[in-house]
């Protein structure tokens, strides 16, 4: 239904840089707080080509959030350490001055929010909020920046933009809002695009079009996009590569496919197993994952997932495991017993022999793996 | 869909809860919003109802609306054959405490300064229930049951938990009166995913220890579907379909039904998320919803029949029930289901206005605090506070001034004091506290319609 | 238009609330002890020809309704009554004193608006900075400060130390802008000290829980430069509880600048209800009160369509 | 005023008690009352010269310019300006002023009879002449009861007034009720302002903001609350002693600076040149930056009232307590920095009626006590209208009086109540706090005293005090007349129909390089100035 329309002048907003367009090297962000250093990006790397789209899946706190806005460069504050690499086509941007990001923030990379209720201001009319980034980027006129506003409304989906154009926030649908935020955040043709939980406030119906949205408009636009979620569904249809972070680190990072086909790391597999799916029966026992996340100020100094692990042994208290590849090129992982390897097989047993609750009830799951309603 | 009708209601002997044509409207500025209108529901003994639906769907007002928070506008309640919306205050409140509720949030619907052994105990002490070691007794239990140690976790205060621990309180908070009846609206929307499974297999051992029956009110349709052993799926006010959960997911029978759960995303790469018979177009208005069949605005198979009847609800198969006029019975794969292009043409809401969620929720509590219900009247009554307290303070002055002389008089009498005696006097007249409480609420009015 | 029928009836609303001012100073000034007649007459009082035949003048002996209602019929004409004690018009008076009053108090808000914008600004954007402490301390320390001391200290400093500024006295624009900005300077000075103080610390802290908005993460995700999105971003959504204050600061200010007035010996609308209260002298304690009744809520009335220009979320009415 | 050091006037003060809650209501010390004037600077004097203007801090606002209820200090300064009183004092003699001359009937033996003689050749300042028709409607206006003038009782007095030489001439020939020795002295104050008929024809009801008098300065400007506006009449009939045309200012401007603190700091800043003040406090910090200042001592300030009609204080024992157990040196002490004067009677201490002689008890503590064991107890309430020194003065007393066994409480009044109270038959209260005001002629002192008058609040009653008061008013005889007030003063000190406390002090603060010593006003009027006499010193 949306006409794609050729703004020449947006697509031609980028350089000839060879190679990733972001890649993160050992990033780290960590917040000074009263009481202690929150490191809550902790060593984070990997990079992203211009047209794929990287899912960061993790739970609240695991620093996914965090992540998507320091690399950025939208969080500041003295109390915001940064340190180690995230190369934009080339430019450094941790250590950047806040006025170099400005001139890559909305042309080069641009962000869309969680809750598009809180992030559209609401006193502004909605052409408003999508002109003024055109106009003071692109240095349009104020008829140039409306007519552009007018076609990317349009663009994403939104039904007659002439009228949408001079509302406010609050006269439009959640759904309508968060397309809003999308166009804004598409108007200066950016080729990175970070969509921080763009659908966690829709509604189920409304988040299957948006992620449409998202998709069909990084193709056309062949824009890179970070999709940061805490929904393993909504990644796994629309990623080219996911990485899963627990407490500040990447855990398990592989292409899409062969994650779900494959997973080595035992909190990808727990989070996989704890949540309630449609096509098992109804009253299927769900595999929770005991604990909870481990405190960002003092992590435990081995495996940061070891606490809550079903596969857990001393040597995972102890070391940290470094993020390695698996024998599948493309796929790394984080664990000293990896899932459906004979060390981590042993290791659940071992587990489930010495009564440890999670490994005991993960074996009975996996042992009544395909029926077992309650 | 969106009909009514009670066929899919079982025999009355049989149930522990019934509700039977019931209705929630709001009245705002911008006009009646008819939240729930003509639904019928019941409950088994032991049974888990799940109320699955979009927000703005109305299931939260239903389930407030059983508890008469607040009581609906019309229809019955029959809970143990008792009807609540006929009954006493002070019967409705013994009622209570055999129906309890859990909320979404689960840490603000915790008094934060209050120990978890007091917060659980709290309900037993307002009803004087045992001696202070049975209460005791009986909170040490119902915390061991949710999980929790009694001994470590009783002197602590909600802020020291984790937002799964403190659903878990409030679960235990609501078992501590032996309920019969607990109604959970969206209990688990608000946490994480590995720990929103540790919730729903801990309320699947109470209802099994404790022998409850369940509401359970949710968004998300794989958890309903989880918990749940009959789904009602609710569309703007209206009951869809209703039917066991393995046959209603697998078969679904409501075009919205088969429409919501083609949207939700599937943790496997291999399907493909298809965008077609995906639903289009906003939520109408419930201020003014479509007529006939209210999701035949945005329905792929709507025909003109639904535009002029509204569809009752009938059986499709055992136990399953469906409001539409043309169902998807029959059909066995909900996801690839031929299905129309695009929503055929069909006369349109003359209402191009549309409501939100956030408004509707924002519209409930509006009503609920009776001063304004549009941000207009408060202000101009904020005006009229305001101008009530700037009166007081004037006619304060001239009481003051009559009845006492003493500041006025005392700027002749005795210059020097009279900046010093002046302010004092102005400090400590009696008539500020109604002016400050006057303009006080005045302000809040204004303010807090920013909020 | 929804708009324009929701103002008509709020207008409505208001001229009640003028009547209802109106009726409430009229009943108490009966109610109250003291009859204006005994001030009038002194040990006279006790003449009872003479009591009667003043009752009679300032027609005083009527019923109490009647003379409400010939007060009323004659205030929508423009008429006030006469000072008992000064047989000045009600009208006289106010026109004298209500130029210094609205001088003073426009002026005020105006200067106490421009720079309390751009301190809490400051303030708000390098929040815990060293601008921000100082600029915290100063109005923190001025709101504390009881205006009347300031005043003093002013006075000392400025008219008596260094001679800039008269210590008393108000002149009229008549008399040319210069002397009469500079009669004005010390008490404007101490008004303006006071509420620059109060709103930078309501707009500061506005201002920094806007700050922490989403939308002005977004705005910054826009690259868009800082003051644009102070200006165009933060201080609109931060300006409500503000603007509340401001509205009702006219209020304050119309009666309440009773100790400056006092003070600097402004001829104002405060301390001439003052005087007038002291000599029971109802019928301008009324007018005065009227006035300031009427100028109330015809700003806060203001302050509301304001409220809704500012606010789109306001505007919403049923239509 | 080094010439007014010791005014050679007989002064003598007298209790009324008619303006008394005026003053307790609007502050200034309302005292029309002969004074003592004491000039801390003895500068050379400069001499008076022509030309130049100056501001006049006064203490409250203008209250009222009509003639004959102007009495405020602030009043006085702009109605001197505005009026000439028909007569005035001249070292202690009352002479007249405005007024050619006035005789009474019979050769002075008739005090019932007055001819008033008037210049020919004076016009007031709208160009209306003064004649004997324009006198002769001032008092009709003032005998009017819509005019309410605080005077009435006194001009209702005059029941005849003849025009001799037709409305046009020179003489008026007044007849009055009864015999009063004090005539003369009612026209020295504000009752012999004359106004001009015009004016009052013009204006009416409205006449009291537009003033007209036949004074030294025409009103210009009048901003209630802000100023008083007053310039030079150039056809004014007076000049002075060494011929220059009065008055000496081309324009007076008197601002009303209610906080004392601002009024020194106006002096200071050069935004006045003089002011006015009721507390010695303040004329003791001008005095401290280097300004002049004259002092002025005057009426008692705050007087006890006691119900001579009522239980108590019908039983004399118990008003002679309450006198012995006041120890005035303490209430000086500790509410007036110890700058004022005892006072024990009501007439001050250098007044030529004064009896040394005489005096309510002094503070004796034994006797006290002795009294109130006497008769069984004491046990009685104040009432008063509340203010800062009042309440002073009272909880002091109240202290003395418990240390002596009585029991006092204090109540406290608003205006409009204290009044009705004070009137209401037979007075509805035991104890009072008042002021008093002054007057020069100590007839004043009658209605207060004299059975059963309506100005008697203390409800006392004495034959023998009636008669001599009476006989006192009958006679212009000096000595007669102070035999028969030391009389009364002897039994009045014994009798104690009220108590007071200590004398006054009023001060006239200025800057001598900007303004000369402000000349003394009305004799009776305490702090009052003579505007047309103040002069610029030109630096």
């Amino acid at each position: 239904m949306t006409k794609p329309q050729a703004t020449s002048r947006v697509l031609t907003a980028t350089s000839g840089h060879e190679g990733p367009l972001l890649q993160v090297d050992d990033f780290r962000t960590h917040f000074e707080t009263p009481t202690g250093i929150v490191k809550a990006v902790d060593g984070v790397s990997f990079t992203l080509k211009r047209g794929d789209t990287l899912g960061i899946v993790g739970e609240s706190g695991s620093g996914k959030t965090v992540l998507a806005r320091s690399v950025m460069g939208l969080l500041t504050g003295k109390n915001v350490i940064r340190s180690g690499s995230a190369r934009y086509n080339g430019t450094e941007l941790v250590g950047a001055s806040e006025s170099q990001l400005r001139d890559l923030w909305g042309t080069e990379m641009a962000m869309v929010f969680q809750d598009p209720m809180t992030s559209l201001n609401p006193v502004l009319k909605v052409g408003r909020q999508i002109t003024e980034g055109l106009r003071y980027h692109l240095k349009l006129s104020k008829a140039e920046a409306r007519a552009q506003a007018r076609q990317l409304l349009d663009s994403v989906g939104i039904p007659d933009p002439n009228r949408r154009i001079s509302q406010y926030p609050h006269e439009l649908s959640g759904g309508m809002r968060q397309r809003v935020t999308i166009a804004i955040a598409l108007a200066c043709g950016p080729t990175l695009l970070f969509a921080d939980e763009p659908t966690t406030a829709l509604d189920v119906t409304v988040q299957a079009q948006i992620l449409d949205l998202l998709q069909r408009q990084q193709i056309e636009r062949f824009m890179a996009m970070v999709l940061v979620t805490h929904d393993l569904g909504v990644v796994a249809g629309r990623t080219d590569h996911i990485a899963v972070m627990y407490a500040g680190q990447i855990v398990e990072y592989a292409p899409t496919r062969e994650l779900f086909a494959n997973v080595l790391m035992p909190y990808t597999d727990a989070l996989l197993h704890s949540i309630p799916k449609l096509s098992q029966p109804s009253h299927t026992r769900l595999q929770s994952i005991g604990g909870r996340p481990p405190d960002l100020i003092n992590p435990p100094s081995g495996c940061r997932f070891a606490p809550r692990c079903p596969y857990v042994q001393p040597k995972c208290t102890s070391e940290m495991p470094p993020l390695q590849e698996a024998e599948t090129p493309g796929h790394f992982y984080r664990c000293w017993f990896p899932v459906g390897t004979d060390a981590g097989r042993e290791a659940l047993a071992q587990n489930a022999a010495l009564g440890i609750p999670a490994a005991v009830s993960l074996t009975q799951t996996l042992a009544d793996k395909p029926g077992g309603t309650a | 869909m969106a009909g009514t009708g009670t066929a899919h209601l079982r025999d009355p002997d049989d149930v522990l809860m019934r509700i039977e044509d019931l209705t929630v409207e709001f009245h705002t500025s911008a006009g009646i919003v008819h939240a729930v209108s003509g639904i019928s529901l019941d409950v088994r003994q032991g049974e888990t109802l799940g109320l699955v639906g979009e927000s703005g769907c109305g299931k939260s007002t239903t389930g407030r609306a059983i508890m008469q928070l607040p009581a609906p506008t019309s229809g019955r309640v029959l809970f143990e054959g008792i009807d609540l919306a006929a009954i006493d205050g002070k019967h409705l409140r013994e009622v209570r405490t055999r129906l309890q509720f859990i909320f979404q949030d689960p840490i603000s619907s915790l008094n934060p300064r209050r120990k978890v052994k007091d917060i659980v105990a709290e309900p037993l002490r307002i009803w004087k229930r045992g001696t202070e070691q049975e209460r005791q007794a009986r909170v040490t239990e119902v915390l061991d049951a949710v999980g929790l140690d009694p001994a470590v976790a009783g002197d602590k205060r909600p802020h020291e938990f984790s937002g799964g621990q403190c659903q878990r309180i409030s679960i235990a908070r609501s078992l501590v009166l032996e309920p019969k009846l607990v109604i959970c609206d969206e209990p688990v929307s608000a946490l994480d995913v590995s720990v929103q499974a540790q919730i729903l297999n801990l309320l699947e051992d109470m209802k099994a220890r404790y022998k409850i029956t369940l509401i359970f009110i949710a968004h998300d349709l794989a958890v309903v579907k989880n918990i749940s052993d009959r789904v009602a799926v609710m569309y703007l006010g209206k009951i869809c379909e209703v039917g066991s959960p393995d046959d209603l997911y697998a078969t679904p029978a409501h075009p919205y039904t088969a429409a919501l759960l083609r949207s939700i995303p599937v943790p496997d790469p291999t399907v493909v998320p298809s965008s077609s018979g995906l639903l289009l177009g906003d939520l109408p208005s419930p201020i003014d919803p479509p007529n006939g069949c209210r999701f035949r605005t945005r329905c792929p198979a709507a025909q003109e029949r639904c535009a002029l009847e509204e569809p009752q609800i009938r059986a499709v198969a055992e136990d399953h029930f469906v409001a539409c006029h043309f169902p998807l019975v029959g059909t066995t794969a909900p996801i690839s289901l031929p299905m129309p292009a695009g929503p055929v043409s069909v006369p349109t809401s003359p209402s191009s206005r549309t409501v939100t969620g956030d408004e509707m929720g924002e519209q409930r509590r509006m009503t609920g605090d009776e001063s304004g219900n549009n941000a207009g009247s408060t202000a101009s009554g904020s005006v009229l506070l305001i101008g009530a307290g700037v009166t007081a303070f004037i006619v304060c002055s001239i009481v003051q001034a009559a009845g006492g002389s003493s500041m006025f008089t005392m700027s002749f009498e005795s210059p020097d004091n009279f900046l010093l005696e002046l302010a004092m006097q102005v400090t400590f007249w009696p008539g500020w506290l109604a002016t400050v409480g006057l303009i006080g609420a005045g302000v809040l009015g204004l303010v807090d319609r920013d909020s | 238009m929804g708009i324009l029928k929701g103002a008509v009836t709020r207008l409505l609303k208001l001229l009640a609330v003028v009547l209802v001012v109106s009726f409430l100073t009229f009943s108490l000034t009966k109610l109250l002890p003291g009859d204006p007649v005994v001030v009038l007459l002194g040990p006279q009082y006790s003449n009872v020809e003479l009591r009667e035949a003043v009752q009679e003048d300032l027609g005083l002996n009527r019923p109490f309704l009647v003379q409400y209602g010939q007060y009323l019929g004659n205030a929508v004409q423009g008429d006030l009554g006469r000072s008992y004690t000064s047989s000045f018009k009600t009208t006289t008076l106010l026109k004298q004193k209500l130029p210094a009053t609205i001088e003073l108090m426009l002026l005020a808000q105006l200067f106490s608006f421009v720079l309390a914008v751009p301190l809490a600004m400051l303030s708000a954007f390098r929040s815990n900075s060293r601008t921000d402490k100082a600029i915290t301390t100063a109005s923190f320390g001025l709101i504390a400060l009881p205006g009347y001391a300031f005043a003093v200290f002013l006075v000392y400093f400025f008219a008596l130390r260094f001679n800039f500024f008269p210590a008393i006295g108000f002149r009229p624009l008549s008399d040319g802008i210069g002397p009469n900005l500079r009669s004005i300077a010390l008490p404007l000075a101490v008004l303006v000290a006071g509420l620059t103080a109060v709103y930078t610390r309501l707009l500061r802290s506005d201002l920094i829980s806007t700050l922490q908005e989403d939308f002005i993460l977004m705005a910054r995700s826009k690259g868009l430069p800082t003051w644009h999105i102070l200006l165009r971003h933060a201080f609109r959504p931060s300006s409500f509880s503000l603007i509340t204050v401001f509205g009702i600061q006219f209020g304050t200010l119309i009666g309440g600048a009773v100790i400056l007035e006092q003070f600097f010996v402004l001829p104002g609308i405060g301390s001439l209800a003052i005087e007038s209260i002291l000599k029971r002298d109802y019928l301008v304690v009324q007018g005065v009160v009227l006035v300031i009744a009427i100028s109330f809520v015809l700003v806060n009335f203001l302050i509301d369509i304001l409220y809704s220009i500012l606010d789109p979320r306001v505007r919403r009415t049923g239509a | 005023m080094t010439s007014n050091r010791h005014a050679s006037w007989h002064r003598m003060t007298a209790l009324v008690m008619g303006l008394v809650f005026v003053a307790a209501a609007c502050g200034g010390s309302d005292t029309d009352s002969a004074a003592t004037t004491d000039s801390t600077v003895a500068e050379s004097v400069s001499k008076p010269v022509k030309g130049g203007e100056l501001v006049f801090g006064a203490e409250s606002d203008v209250s009222t310019l009509d003639v004959g209820a102007a009495a405020q200090p602030a009043d006085k300064v702009i109605t001197l300006g505005l009026y000439d009183p028909l007569m005035t004092y001249k070292d202690g003699k009352l002479v007249p002023y405005l007024a050619k001359s006035l005789e009474a009937g019979d050769n002075g033996a008739d005090l019932s009879t007055y001819t008033l003689t008037l210049p020919t050749d004076v016009t007031f300042q709208d160009g209306t002449p003064l004649n004997a028709e324009a006198v002769k409607k001032h008092f009709e206006r003032l005998q009017d009861p819509v005019t309410a003038c605080p005077c009435l009782d006194t001009v209702k007095a005059i029941t005849k007034i003849d025009l001799p030489n037709g409305p046009t001439g020179d003489t008026l020939v007044f007849t009055l009720a009864t015999p009063d020795v004090a005539f003369g002295d009612t026209l020295a104050g504000s009752v012999g302002y004359i106004e001009s008929p015009a004016a009052v024809a013009k204006w009416g009801a409205e006449y009291k903001n537009h003033p007209v008098g036949t004074g030294p300065f025409t009103l210009v400007e009048y901003v209630p609350g802000d100023k008083v506006v007053l310039e030079a009449y150039p056809g004014y009939w007076q000049k002075d002693e060494n011929g220059i045309q009065l008055p000496y200012l081309d324009k007076l401007t008197v601002k009303p600076i209610p906080d004392s603190g601002q009024r020194v700091a106006a002096l200071e800043a050069g935004d006045i040149d003089m002011f006015q003040t009721a507390d010695s406090a303040t004329v003791k910090t001008a005095e401290g930056k280097g300004f002049s200042a004259q002092k002025i001592s005057g009426s008692s300030s705050t007087i006890l009232l006691m119900n001579n009609a009522k239980p108590p204080f019908n039983d004399v024992r118990a008003r002679q307590a309450v006198a012995y157990a006041t120890n005035k040196a303490v209430i000086n002490e500790r509410v007036y920095d110890g700058i004022r004067e005892e006072s024990y009677s009501g007439f001050a201490t250098d007044s030529a009626y004064y009896n040394p002689k005489a005096g309510t008890p002094k503070y004796d503590l034994k006797k006290a006590q002795a009294l109130v064991k006497d008769l069984g107890g004491l046990e009685f309430t104040i009432v008063c209208i509340p203010t800062p020194e009042a309440d002073a003065v009272l909880q002091l007393v109240k202290q003395m009086g418990e240390e002596a066994g009585m029991k006092i409480t204090l109540e406290t009044q608003d205006q409009g109540a204290f009044v009705a109270r004070m009137f209401a038959r037979g007075g509805d209260y035991e104890g009072a706090c008042f002021r008093s005001a002054q007057f020069i002629d100590p007839d004043a002192i009658r209605p207060g005293l004299t059975t059963d008058d309506a100005g008697n609040l203390p409800f006392y009653s004495n034959l023998e005090v009636d008669k001599l008061l009476d006989e006192a008013r009958q006679t212009a005889d000096f000595d007669k007349r102070k035999a028969a007030y030391d009389k009364v003063q002897e039994i009045t000190g014994t009798e104690v129909p009220l108590i007071t406390t200590l004398y006054d002090l009023f001060g006239n603060v200025y800057n001598a390089e900007k303004a000369g010593p402000p000349p003394p006003g009305e004799a009776n009027s305490l702090g009052a100035i003579k505007p047309g006499f103040l002069y610029a010193t030109g630096k």
